[in-house]
């Protein structure tokens, strides 16, 4: 039934969809009011913080102010001030900066190592497959919270680089074994087998055709990898081990809210990071599954 | 007379793509006798599953109109309880790739005792098993005590094949619909399992409908034949007649360009163009006119209709009378692209 | 089944060798030792110095990494400085809270999510699918400490309906009926907290596997044989989708680590998650190695467990 | 002598298993396998699924590890080279079965053709351009298809852009494995046509492997039939369909389904007997592993894998 109709209309796509790019995403994007929106949305954030980051002064944020200590809301601190007096609306726009760099970094680390080693390991197979999933299985089996953490703590020299090398060392498993698989599946096709017998080298094979052919699912996941990394360092700020305390993050500023003073009475400080880190991680998945569904569209018959 | 077990009667079964509805099979009619076996042949994408589908009910979000009187009563659009009664009791289906036709995490036996148990509520787990390994015996499963246990993964592809069978024949069913059910075989296998489904047939004494693309195993195996193109029948006779005196343009082409292992032939013949999507299918006039340009459009009908030429055997459209094969020189390969 | 079982487990050996090593090094990283906690003015450092030599310190760090193992084996983790008392009998108390905590999580998970996840499949889209995704997926966007927090907030801060701390009132007695009530009742928000939060891979994982599992022909051969629509999900579609989810099981074990660790401080829950925390604020470091290895090990013994369960309920690797 | 000739091929694939998952055992896919082509003919192998004529096919231009014995390619020995430049990946080259996963979704037709182009010459793009516009006539599609994709053509063109891909750096020997098994029947006729006149414009030679009988008859010279990684058979056309001498061949032969309704009881008739026969000499015709013996000649042009006593 659905198996032979989805047949009928598999028939019928092959000669109407085209496979070239970025016309059918951004198609599928706008068509996806909610994904346009929230593209919209990311740009505008963006565009706004990495703007105002400039002409913020971040040691001028970062000072402690005595005298301004908890204040609400109102003419002189838009969205009022912490423990120390520091404004917050100051502290959110550059924490969203901090936290959107990191989470950008990281991605690209995890994503470049991923893609490295899966291709590597799904296209050459065997032994070195084998080898190189052991070591994954290992990674993998770690619990990433604890292991970060402790990492984190004993650290010498701890920066913001140390930080997303930490984070990188421990997240780059779940690309990899993606690119593996699919990799694996790729390289069984007819079209790298004609590639090997008409002469072509494999590294040549490995970038000029399985990459290619898995580029949509390599920038979806990358996608999908930010919205979770936004999470995982403002969940590791939020406990205390993620930026240094003098760089302000989203996640510093929700961890203001374990005091339960702060929880109940002082919204502002609190609230607003939550609603931002919500809406960043929001918009990226958005984004992200509206990209998964083009590619998926075109995956039934490139 | 033979007696009439399944008679369709005008049966169009369309599929929704975006927002309108093309019919995969359309205006189609026939008729199937009991201890007789209908072969339905055509290429892929000619709506010959999707008729299997349609008799069987197992199409769940296609639109049905039409007739299909299965011993008399019709069985478009009645409920799903009473299809699931005459489903597997009198009538029974042979899927093509018995590797997914079986559940993967299910015992075989379980599998074909699942068809008696829906329909004979009476019989106790023991004579559920007897029966199973009595059907195991009869469609050819060697040691069928220790099959009983295996999972299908265990199992050869001819020997799935055979489960599939076994399970579609519980019942005795007066109806048996085989969808290419050598397709997915080797020949060897092919020839074992179609000799199979020849002797349960004259064992039960049921109708089969069989669908191929597989010239060779409509010569075998069919007392008539039905040969559609683009969701319609367009040639339907008993099966020397059709192999001695195709008629349809299509036919005669499709006869023509299957390399025939006993004898040799020069060139084989090239029908022209592609078989068009469901979107595309040409609705008005003659379906196969695009694919033989050299005819005169004069030739064909307006609305081309089946005619009987000879007792029991029909055709559709009239331009059979003028088919001829394209001259060697004339006959210019598909160039380019449509 | 046997053998692969065999061959699992021992695959886990190296992981759990290299696992060991990891926090041998990371131990050693740590600032001080096991006896900065006993420094006292009072005492001489060279009687320090000579002590160290004599717990070997200074030796090649194949001998050290031997005996710490060999510690390890007998059970002896060390002792905290800040509680003055050995890290296994500290983690004992520990471990207790955090298993009760991770069991009713994991239960509430199950209870939430298979319903959800079935509904989803075999209604796949219509409204009830549309609804239960959008919350499946607005968990996932969701982190879990900010989730907790609002929970933490909103029913126990504002409405007052659960406590906000601890893991049972002080004062009730051990072992009566009060005593166990109390304890439920502290689990409850953050365990609930938790699982709403950790449905959306269940959840999903079961609407598509119910999804592709209905296309499949072995349901279209049981529609064949006259099974009714209903029978169709129970016996083909839900059976054959259901049982990975039991093997993912395990793997659950490490997400269930990495929540504790929010959970846990956020709702001042004493568990092991707290513990690590506490010590790692306070350097108590003896006791992040012990926290960090039974963390360790848990997870790999997940990873063990989820794959045995798989190769017991699918016979194709069953029967190998 | 000879254009390629293969001596005793053999490609075993390992079975890992037990605890450790070290090499139990192997699959010999194929086993000691030896004949050899005529230049400017076709040479079929047949086979069942499993028999081993794709790995034989995919062993001799390097996509399978050889484990022993030569293959010679014009009096000069291949024997698993792998290397990406080399001769042979210009003289012999490969037609896959699938024509939708055999060339890549991604590229234009215009790169598809031109990569074993790029690998072995250097054309200027415009040079190169005109080559592949040249090839693609030559296959019969039309030039301006340069610029598409290959989904937007149908399975036949597919198949015909693969084989404009393989006849790119004038190969001597074309690999065609299955290549038309994948098509529907009016298709696989153009195709079939197609490689015909191709190979006389070309001089190719080719070895054509299938399980379709009835194509191989059509499309072959020589013919090998194949079984558990061994020849059980090998000769002519007629010598293999008129008078078959190892109780397979004739197994296989009689399995072809009859076109001629008329003959049916007749062929069922023969099946059986030709069953009888297969089942009661079955002990005579292969060792106790149920492989065949090696041929033995018993005309210039027919061998048979006859029992060892004879």
């Amino acid at each position: 039934m659905e198996a032979n109709s989805a047949n009928v209309e598999l028939q019928s796509k092959t000669v109407t969809k085209t496979p070239s790019g970025f016309s059918v995403v951004w198609r599928e994007i706008v068509r996806d009011k909610l994904a346009l929106l929230s593209l919209i949305f990311l740009v505008g954030i963006s565009a706004f913080v990495y703007g105002t980051a400039i002409v913020l002064d971040q040691e001028e944020i970062v000072k402690v102010d005595l005298f301004a200590i908890y204040e609400a809301p109102g003419e002189e601190y838009i969205l009022g001030t912490d423990y120390g007096g520091r404004d917050i609306f100051g502290q959110l726009i550059i924490g969203t900066r901090n936290s959107l760099s990191i989470a950008i970094l990281v991605t690209v680390m995890t994503g470049f190592i991923g893609v490295v080693f899966g291709l590597v390991a799904g296209f050459f197979g065997g032994h070195i497959d084998n080898i190189m999933m052991r070591v994954l299985d290992f990674f993998n089996v770690l619990p990433f919270m604890m292991i970060v953490i402790v990492f984190v703590a004993i650290v010498p020299k701890y920066s913001v680089w140390t930080f997303s090398l930490i984070m990188t060392a421990f997240l780059w498993m779940g690309i990899a074994r993606l690119i593996r698989s699919r990799a694996l599946q790729e390289k069984e096709l007819d079209y790298i087998h004609a590639a090997k017998t008409l002469g072509t080298s494999n590294i040549k094979i490995i970038f000029k055709h399985v990459l290619p052919n898995i580029s949509s699912l390599v920038i979806v996941t990358m996608t999908l990898n930010l919205a979770a990394n936004i999470g995982l360092e403002s969940g590791l700020s939020f406990l205390g081990f993620g930026f240094p305390e003098s760089t302000p993050s989203l996640g510093t500023l929700l961890s203001y809210a374990t005091n339960p003073q702060t929880l109940e009475y002082r919204w502002w400080i609190w609230v607003p990071a939550s609603v931002m880190i919500l809406l960043l991680m929001l918009a990226v998945n958005n984004v992200g599954t509206a990209l998964r569904r083009a590619t998926d569209a075109r995956q039934r018959r490139g | 007379m033979a007696e009439k077990l399944l008679e369709i009667k005008n049966l169009k079964t369309s599929f929704r793509i975006k927002d309108d509805y093309f019919a995969a099979v359309d205006d189609v009619s026939l008729t199937v006798n009991k201890n007789e076996v209908l072969a339905i042949v055509g290429e892929s994408g000619c709506g010959k599953s999707a008729l299997a589908f349609s008799i069987m009910g197992l199409h769940t979000r296609a639109k049905m109109e039409g007739n299909i009187s299965f011993k008399g009563e019709n069985i478009v659009g009645i409920s799903p309880s009473k299809l699931n009664k005459l489903r597997g009791k009198n009538m029974g289906m042979i899927f093509q790739d018995p590797l997914t036709a079986l559940n993967p995490l299910m015992e075989i036996g379980d599998q074909i005792g699942e068809a008696l148990l829906l329909h004979n509520k009476e019989l106790s787990k023991t004579q559920r098993k007897e029966k199973v390994i009595k059907l195991l015996n009869k469609v050819g499963i060697p040691r069928p005590e220790y099959v009983y246990e295996q999972f299908p993964h265990e199992l050869s592809g001819g020997m799935r094949q055979r489960v599939v069978i076994a399970t579609a024949i519980a019942n005795e069913p007066e109806l048996l619909i085989a969808d290419e059910p050598t397709t997915a075989l080797d020949v060897t296998i092919q020839s074992q399992i179609l000799d199979l489904i020849k002797d349960l047939k004259e064992d039960m004494d049921s109708g089969i409908v069989l669908i191929t693309h597989d010239l060779g195993v409509v010569a075998e195996m069919a007392d008539r034949v039905a040969v559609m193109y683009a969701g319609q029948i367009v040639e339907i006779a008993d099966v020397t007649t059709l192999f001695e005196e195709p008629l349809h343009p299509y036919t005669r082409s499709l006869f023509n360009s299957v390399p025939n292992a006993k004898e040799a032939q020069d060139r084989l013949h090239v029908i022209q163009g592609i078989v068009p999507s469901l979107q595309n299918l040409p609705r008005i006039g003659c379906r196969f006119a695009p694919r033989m340009p050299w005819i005169d459009g004069e030739a064909h009908e307006e609305h081309p209709e089946m005619h009987e030429v000879k007792p029991g055997h029909y055709v559709r459209c009239s331009c059979y009378k003028h088919f001829h094969f394209p001259e060697e020189s004339k006959e210019e390969e598909h160039h380019g692209v449509s | 089944m046997w053998k692969f079982s065999l061959r699992r487990i021992l695959i886990m050996i190296p992981q759990l060798f290299v696992l060991s090593v990891l926090l041998f090094v990371l131990a050693k990283m740590m600032p001080g030792d096991a006896l900065s906690g006993m420094i006292d003015p009072n005492v001489d450092p060279e009687r320090i110095e000579e002590l160290r030599n004599q717990l070997g310190f200074y030796d090649p760090w194949h001998v050290q990494y031997a005996s710490w193992v060999g510690d390890l084996l007998k059970g002896d983790l060390g002792t905290s400085f800040r509680f003055k008392m050995p890290v296994t009998e500290l983690m004992g108390q520990r471990i207790v809270n955090s298993f009760w905590l991770s069991l009713a999580t994991l239960i509430l998970t199950y209870l939430i999510a298979i319903p959800l996840g079935i509904t989803s499949g075999r209604f796949n889209d219509t409204l009830r699918d549309q609804l239960i995704t959008g919350y499946s997926y607005v968990g996932f966007a969701t982190p879990l400490f900010i989730f907790a927090l609002v929970m933490l907030w909103l029913f126990g801060f504002h409405l007052q309906w659960f406590p906000t701390s601890g893991s049972v009132a002080p004062g009730s007695v051990p072992g009566t009926f009060e005593y166990v009530m109390s304890k439920l009742y502290h689990l409850l928000l953050p365990a609930l907290s938790m699982a709403l939060i950790s449905t959306y891979s269940t959840i999903q994982y079961l609407r598509n596997e119910i999804v592709d599992t209905k296309q499949k022909d072995f349901i279209l051969m049981a529609r064949s044989k006259g099974a009714s629509e209903s029978r169709v999900y129970n016996r083909h579609i839900f059976r054959n989708s259901l049982l990975p989810i039991a093997a993912f099981f395990g793997y659950e074990i490490t997400l269930l680590i990495g929540g504790s660790i929010f959970i846990e401080n956020i709702f001042g829950y004493p568990g092991m998650g707290q513990l690590l925390l506490e010590s790692i604020s306070q350097r108590d470091y003896s006791v992040v190695v012990g926290t960090t290895l039974l963390f360790g090990i848990a997870s790999i013994l997940g990873a063990l467990l989820s794959d045995i369960i798989l190769s017991i309920i699918d016979p194709r690797i069953r029967i190998k | 002598m000879g254009f390629l000739k293969v001596e005793d091929l053999k490609v075993h694939f390992p079975i890992k298993g037990g605890i450790f998952g070290r090499t139990v055992d192997h699959v010999k896919a194929v086993d000691g396998v030896s004949f050899s082509l005529e230049k400017g003919k076709t040479y079929g192998l047949v086979g069942e699924s499993g028999s081993g004529k794709s790995t034989t096919g995919r062993a001799i231009i390097g996509l399978n590890h050889i484990t022993g014995g030569n293959v010679f390619f014009e009096d000069k020995e291949i024997t698993g080279v792998r290397k990406a430049k080399s001769d042979i990946r210009k003289d012999i080259q490969m037609i896959f079965q699938d024509p939708y996963s055999s060339l890549n979704p991604k590229k234009r037709v215009l790169d598809i053709v031109a990569e074993p182009l790029r690998n072995f010459e250097n054309l200027s793009r415009k040079e190169e351009r005109v080559r592949v516009q040249e090839l693609l006539e030559l296959v019969g599609l039309s030039p301006e298809s340069i610029l598409k994709y290959p989904h937007e053509f149908s399975g036949g063109q597919r198949q015909r852009i693969g084989v404009a891909r393989a006849v790119a750096l004038k190969p001597k020997l074309i690999i065609a494995d299955e290549p038309v098994s994948a098509l529907d029947v009016s298709v696989q006729a153009q195709v079939l046509n197609f490689m015909n006149e191709i190979q006389k414009e070309l001089d190719l030679t080719y070895m054509f492997i299938s399980h379709d009988l009835g194509v191989i008859k059509h499309m072959c010279d020589q013919i090998g039939i194949m079984y558990k990684g061994r020849f059980v058979e090998e000769g002519t056309a007629t010598e293999i369909f008129e008078n078959p001498q190892h109780i397979y061949t004739k197994r296989l032969v009689a399995a072809i389904p009859d076109i001629d309704p008329r003959k049916r009881e007749e062929m069922k008739k023969f099946r059986a007997e030709v069953n009888t026969e297969y089942e009661q000499a079955y002990n005579d015709y292969f060792n106790e592993e149920g492989l065949a013996y090696s041929l033995k000649p018993i005309s210039e042009t027919h061998l048979v894998a006859l029992p060892e006593k004879g």
